[in-house]
């Protein structure tokens, strides 16, 4: 599978309420029903013995107690035509979906390497209940 | 309610349109207006208020509100053809000196890129709002070719010119 | 006009409810009010016979019995720079519209042979009552 | 500061409703809590007397009587790539933040001359209360 982020749950304009809680890189639903899931991330790059990517990609993946596997819920796939220079890549994705109680929430990135986590408004994750 | 589509909605004579608010059909609005208050108890007393300045309705309708106009983008070089009016979308068309060069089929966003001068050479079709010059393949008299650029011949310099340069720019010195 | 997008509304991760149905490749709206209304379309090229795209565009338009020309309401236009080797583009788009009963909303795209209709979570359309 | 973007409020596809107001370039918040805040901006280059930029950036910023520095809510930047031709280049932001009474929401751009204002469903902003 691919690397999965981890995120800050608590400092800045991070938080967590309704019982959406936060634990082992994923969000945890505490209610059925539909929500509105979305992420950003911004990939920058190049990095340091970074191989030169030529796509970067982000999932919003679900892991439920009734199915074995992840599934991929939403994908935003961009391929990089950037010249060697610095260069910085936003992908947000925002869709609805419908989630059991104890569902898990997560975002694979298709290289960790490349995500900017500096900055908590450039890269940012978050679900609703409809 | 017995049902007769979705909502209570029922077909509408020609020019009505179905209001859900009013339950009933109303007449519509000519263009250039849009409907400020539904009719009541008859089709025809609708309240039509003309399109506030900056929108427009190019249709007869029933629209709570009338369209925005767009804007002609003139930092991309593009001038109004044909202002906003109530009933029709501002036009925008390049500024003299440019032509259109479209981003998809419709041509519905366009840049406007310089018209090429064709220096030294004579036009063969002028630039337009839609294509760029046209310029003869072949220079003028009085000019060389160096590349693919027109040169103009100059006396001064005719002895040490290349062998394009003086064949043309000496011949025309002979005569 | 632009082609119209058609979706699967049923199998996977698709679902309509609370009167939201969808008909003749449209969403149409149930009850007046104002919607978020969202969409992603993953572009992909270059595809065979196609010409070389230089930009791609997604739009999202509402038909109204009100007004007998459709509305744009949301548009994302991207020129690409791609050097003729395989590429994607993601295009999201999502806001507050206020919508009457029976208007329909759609997807137009600049060129539907470019829309990369693969996978249900590259490419997705939806709506929901605030 | 990086330029703050003005908005149209009232014609067209434009709203504001339920006491949220919008005055001098800015969303103000009269209810405290959770708003899903949005916004795209299309940027188009090449302009008049511009640089070439090398790249675009779009900011969501809240200005809060509790604290004198605007924060960063939400950043898309994006390096640009294009060759001199036309080009476009639509960001789109949103997510959910925690906003109190009178909290003022704008939009900030790296470059305005880059931002295409010329069509209401091209460049947005809104906010909706959970």
């Amino acid at each position: 599978h691919l690397p999965i982020l981890q995120w800050e749950d608590k400092r800045g304009l991070a938080f967590t309420k309704n019982n959406l809680s936060y634990s082992s890189n994923a969000l945890v639903i505490p209610v059925a029903g539909d929500y509105y899931v979305y992420a950003q991330v911004t990939f920058r790059g190049p990095v340091e013995g970074g191989h030169r990517a030529s796509s970067v990609t982000e999932i919003i993946t679900k892991v439920t107690d009734s199915y074995p596997e992840p599934t991929q819920l939403l994908t935003g796939t961009k391929t990089l035509s950037e010249n060697g220079n610095g260069w910085f890549q936003p992908i947000y994705l925002g869709a609805v979906v419908s989630l059991e109680v104890g569902d898990k929430l997560m975002v694979n990135v298709s290289d960790i390497k490349l995500v900017d986590y500096t900055k908590e408004h450039k890269t940012f994750f978050g679900a609703f209940l409809l | 309610r017995h049902p007769v589509g979705m909502s209570g909605r029922r077909p509408c004579p020609k020019d009505t349109n179905w209001i859900e608010t009013a339950q009933q059909c109303c007449r519509q609005c000519p263009a250039g207006t849009f409907l400020s208050k539904p009719c009541t108890s008859r089709e025809n007393d609708s309240v039509c208020l003309d399109c506030p300045t900056g929108t427009f309705s190019t249709q007869a309708n029933t629209f709570s509100e009338c369209q925005a106009c767009y804007e002609c983008d003139r930092q991309a070089f593009q001038r109004e053809l044909s202002n906003c009016s109530a009933t029709r979308n501002v036009v925008c068309g390049c500024e003299p000196g440019r032509f259109r060069v479209c981003l998809d089929k419709l041509c519905s966003e366009f840049s406007c890129r310089k018209c090429q001068p064709c220096t030294g050479r004579l036009i063969q079709r002028p630039c337009s709002e839609t294509q760029d010059t046209l310029c003869d393949s072949s220079c003028k008299p009085d000019f060389y070719r160096e590349g693919d650029e027109c040169r103009p011949c100059q006396t001064s310099t005719l002895d040490t010119c290349g062998k394009e340069c003086q064949q043309v720019c000496g011949s025309n010195k002979d005569q």
